[in-house]
């Protein structure tokens, strides 16, 4: 090999190794953080439904201080590379997804658009060479809302609370039929969503009994 | 009117339709790439096995014509080039590398023919390039070096296959002394791609099989006092009656 | 050599590649229209059960038009290599036996037989040489509608229709009995046959909560 | 479930079982035949090729008796399969390829031609959706024969034969040359045809050693 | 005349044959048993399954049957006797076992339904004996061992299919205490029969089938205050009009 | 090679080769206790709870008798070695610890902490170069005291103890809290950890059907 | 389980483990015997033949005092169980034929047979039943053989030893045809057998330069 | 939990996290270093004898700059602590110990000893339990440099130098002889010594191929 080319060659994958460092320091930053919201939202399983706003009141900061590493990670980026990095961030980026989410249908009972999702997490739009959600991430997130659902269904009754179910279980029905509309190549994410339908069984099971006992009025059925 | 919500997903699906269509076009486009390289490499295999009284002049015939096959790939890129601007290139680079990689090895291997080194860094981007000397989309070093790790095998058939040759013996000390200098040169960036330290094994065992065949040839010449010329003259001979 | 044998030899094997990719185009259409059909009759799950022949009446020609598809495979495929490729539409081609079989119990209680399953997606007898519904995918097709009648049980509850249930019951039992007589091999579909126990639980438990709601004394008091 | 149709089916699969042991069976008895062949021609290489062609008048009835094999299993396997059931037998069909070829080579010197294998083995054209020689067979027979050609050249020149490592490399740089203008895909077939080189690398430092001796000046002096 | 080392060979042959013969007859033979007991475990889950207004006859019936065809298989093992005498039993227990586990499986299987327990040791070597009491060949604890290890999963499956009939609660309760039992017992064993290990931890996915089974039962039950008895006439008697 | 270096390589190995024998011999004896204990401790399944202390008095000498063992391995293990030996009895020392904490949770409902553990099987700060319970170990067998106990809600429902699940859900929702600050690798404790939610899930499900129907009464709920 | 079956098995079980444990104890001591045996044997690749008597005598020692160990073995193993435990010391005794053999070939040029082998060995006719050689490990003794035989045709020729190749090859060829009229099955015996070819292969190829040299008197060529 | 507790294992865990990154950028160090000098060392097999000298001169440094890092890692490990850390470096250790005695060899011609390579390592004996070189690590060093030599004597060959293969030859058996006489276990070590037979068949095939041609004087038998 010619020995200035060796030069060259030795150098760029320097610069790469350094720079995957730097990520890395930022990914674990953020993945703290996620590892933190999870873990104080999962008490929403034990928490009555008054007791819901003061819980997420908790968790709201924590999101917004992402703002933080975003920035970092954009500055970091280098122009285009936004494809060749995310990799690294994609775990933690749909645990933010799914946080950010959860709130949404905490708060309001609604999906959160994925515009608002960026907004939350500070991403602009300008960045998107470098740092963005993808579709992909969002609905990885969405996904692990349901999920979660699935089991506050469960724990909503436990809880004395009947109509929590049958909103989640519209809520979920209505977000299935949206993912049945995409066209999912053969990946993670048609699994996940293919695995979906084991949360909308333990849902509708939930909804049956809570039906059977006439303890919530039945959910209106809307014909095809 | 559809619901706010399947809006939404409507516009998902067009968006990851329009991701999933390029990602195939790619992919085809990526194999008719490889295709087309692993076939000008058994082609520069064909040509340099064909009957000829100079050697030299048949190298430099095969890497023309090899040239020439590749300029099919060469436009391919230059129609992907829009699929791949910005950061679409990083986006899909799963799908362009393993042609891209075999193409470089094709080239790199018409190079050696033509030139008896390796071709660089640079002399590879500059067939990437449009009319106004813009990258088709920017060639990555590790896709570089792997490219050139999986000539070390093509140059180990090349010399193995033509030992039989007249001036085949010569030919087969250059490459074995060729590919032993890849090996070192690659040896300290395997540390950084990882897919480089699987190839460099199958470098070193092509290595030691130029390495065999270089030797049985030196060690039958050893028992006679001609050059080894005049030794393939004798043996060209004997065949030929 | 022999030039004009080398250029047979050559032209065989080029020919398989190019099939392969010819066969895999008409898979992925099918692929398209099974899961499109499934999606739709998903709704099956909160559709009252008078709207049920609408959306059967909505599927009814996509399951149809797959005749298309067969027909194509049927001038792809070369005589005799039925064997050969069958693997790379098996898949597709359970879950269409899937949508006949729901379709027909839908619309009248009963099992489709094998033969009509043929015959919808315009499969010809003379054809078994190049495209046929084996056994074996027959078989699948079944047990995926198994698995969801086991569902449709459950939300037939929901929705008030008490008596779905007990008919689901005992058409699922009458199909296991079948399937008990068979001697299956230790394959795939031997596991998935031992898996249809857990459908046939479920149904039994909403027969029992549907039985018992009926006709047993009011539930128990509550300890303090 | 129809008692018909379950019986139909439980037929089916009953069928394929035994259908499977009695190939085997045949499998067995085509691979002793081929064995015993490969045994006798190993003789080859301490052979004077004068007592040649006694050598192969021994194994050709051993070769002709394979059509009895080929003509039961024609009539086993059912119309149509020969794809679901080739695998059984493709090892010792190669052999028997080996063998036709090796044979051939030694009483004439010529390459033997796909469409004559099949009738010495007793294959009918009209059997091609039963038992047939694909080209893939044929080509992994035509290797191994090039793999006993280069161990022949080195021993025929210890029986002090010097012309047949001559004729070997030229059949072989021609049977070679013929490979190489194939597309082989990237499977079984592909890396043994690479690894001819060897072969013709062994053949060619026999028939370098050959000429030298006999044309090339004494050897030097022997160093002290 | 054969050479003196050819004598040999032809003689080492004979031996070679010999036993590849017998190993083919015995594995043959052992496929067969494995074939008998395998249907002799769908006919008792088929019987088992059949309508009936007594349970406890019909699987006292079930097992009957059962035994009626696993004579088959004790037949065979008696004509077997003879190549698995002396030491040619342990030069062959390898085909043997496969097949032996599988009848013991089912033999167990049977006495299950019959008596509520786990077939001894003593029973099952009771069952391959020859008219004077003579065993057909040893029997080995760990094939004892495995074959039992095995019943629990058929268990499995009679206790979750059988959980609609009539007493099937009741049932699945007693099936549930019994291969607990059984896992409590072959845990000490585990580690001298390395199947065995494995085979655990099947048991104990089968045994939280049955538990998960058993508790479904429980917690409908018990928002009613009758006896399971009268709840289980009551489901009847709905399905049945 | 030097005769005297040969020597001292050979008698370093022999003493490695030995030392790993009597190890084995140790760890033998101490998988045959664990397993007893493992095999005792499933009967807590089917035993009323007012017979579980008997069922644990049974087991309590057999743990103690564990303390032999250690004391053995002490002796046995060359000092500073602890980290080279460690993996062959981790195993068994993990089961040790599950079976110590699930008959304090038995005993007390309270978690045993890792001191105790030391305690219980006598091993000696002092030891901590040879012998010592790395935390690592302690939380593998907290995973299998959750394991079992998300088996024994069930278990104990089927028994008619409704209140079992509910105290069960308090202890390990603490636990599962208490991991979930853990900054764990991802290693097989983390993917083991990660396990868990299904274990929760369940357990929730249990206490779910008790509250539904009214079985137990309702466990308090914390507000966040 | 019945408590007096489960002391009975435990019993039975325990028994085997000790038994296994003092066979184990011998087969470390025939293992180091031959692996002394191998050692010393390895270096006839550099003694001149005049010296190989000299060398045999001191391995025929080592090798006669195996049969204090067959004979601990034959009083160890239980009546009829030679087959259960066999495989523990198959490798040993392979390797014990393979030397006997070796001794044989470079003391008589002869091929050692079966029952002398036994005889060396110490293994009496009547503890068949016990410990015996069967033939499958002699056959694998055999095969080592070979594998050295080629290697010592290789530095004969170093040592100027010109007939030893010409010997070894008549020896080794006669050989390999006993072997080809065996019907081995697809174990490790017929892949070893197999792998022979490239032993005779490169046996061959030594003769080829002995004689091509002219060193030697060319083998005599044996009509079929 | 108890919360001093969850403090405690968290900072447990933390240290190792920590640390484990330490001594990775230690371990990433050594291997660059090791490789650059098995890349310049790979030169070896082109460079004539005259030149080596030079050649090794340019190696040397680096070797000697690995004491830094052997230094670093030194005060790295926690004392005691050898044995739970040595995987991450051993890999590089035994590419450490390969060039040194490659280096060895081609100076002097003998074998360098485990205590030299030791020193030249800057590794101090009173950091046994946290830094050292355990003789398996030597062992397989010095099995990488047989595998390295026997390429070197086909090299040699090609390049004229017909002693070398017999200087090599001499060394490689004196060491087997040496490796032949420890008794190790079934492990890697074992496989790869095992191997070594290939190496050394190689290396006595080129000094066989030499004498046959006498192109080097016969290298001295020595009677046993
Ligand atoms: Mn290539
Ligand atoms: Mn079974």
């Amino acid at each position: 090999m010619d020995p200035q080319d060796l030069e060259n060659i030795n150098a760029l994958l320097d610069r790469d190794v350094e720079l995957r460092e730097k990520i890395k320091d930022q990914v674990t930053e953020l993945d703290k953080k996620t590892r933190t919201m999870v873990g104080v939202l999962n008490k929403i399983h034990s928490t009555p439904s008054d007791s819901i706003p003061v819980l997420i009141d908790s968790v709201r900061p924590i999101l917004l201080s992402c703002q933080e590493i975003t920035s970092s990670l954009a500055s970091l980026v280098p122009e285009n590379q936004f494809w060749r990095w995310k990799d690294m961030w994609s775990n933690s980026m749909r645990t933010a997804v799914f946080v950010a989410s959860l709130i949404e249908y905490l708060s309001t009972g609604a999906l959160i658009p994925l515009s608002r999702v960026a907004e939350i997490l500070g991403i602009k739009e300008e960045w998107k060479d470098r740092v963005a959600v993808p579709v992909e991430d969002y609905l990885h997130g969405l996904i692990s809302l349901v999920n979660e659902l699935s089991r506050l269904a469960v724990n909503a009754v436990t809880m004395g609370n009947f109509e929590e179910p049958i909103r989640i279980s519209i809520f979920v029905k209505d977000l299935f039929a949206g993912f049945s509309m995409l066209n999912l190549k053969n990946d993670v994410l048609r699994r996940r969503f293919d695995s979906l339908k084991y949360d909308i069984k333990k849902i509708e099971e939930v909804v049956y009994d809570v039906s059977l006992r006439k303890l919530a009025p039945l959910p209106k059925v809307v014909p095809p | 009117m559809a619901s706010p919500l399947i809006q939404l997903f409507d516009h998902f699906r067009e968006d990851l339709d329009d991701y999933n269509d390029r990602r195939e076009r790619l992919i085809k486009a990526s194999r008719d790439v490889t295709n087309i390289s692993k076939k000008t490499i058994f082609l520069l295999h064909r040509i340099v096995m064909e009957e000829s009284t100079d050697d030299h002049a048949l190298a430099k015939h095969a890497a023309m014509r090899a040239r020439e096959k590749l300029h099919e790939v060469q436009d391919m890129y230059a129609g992907m080039k829009h699929e791949l601007e910005g950061d679409r290139f990083w986006r899909h680079q799963r799908q362009v590398s393993p042609g891209l990689q075999e193409y470089i090895e094709a080239l790199s291997f018409a190079h050696y023919l033509d030139h008896g080194n390796l071709i660089t860094f640079e002399q590879v981007e500059e067939t990437l390039r449009d009319s106004n000397g813009v990258l088709y989309f920017p060639l990555v070093v590790s896709d570089y070096l792997l490219g050139l790790s999986d000539l070390t095998g093509e140059l180990m058939r090349f010399a193995i296959s033509g030992i039989a040759r007249r001036g085949g013996r010569a030919k087969a000390n250059q490459v074995c002394a060729f590919v032993r200098s890849c090996k070192s040169d690659f040896e300290r960036m395997t540390p950084y791609i990882r897919e480089l330290s699987k190839k460099q094994a199958i470098t070193t065992q092509s290595l030691e099989k130029i390495e065999d065949a270089a030797y049985a040839i030196a060690v039958r010449g050893s028992e006679y006092d001609l050059p080894q010329d005049m030794l393939d003259d004798i043996v060209t001979q004997t065949i030929s009656t």
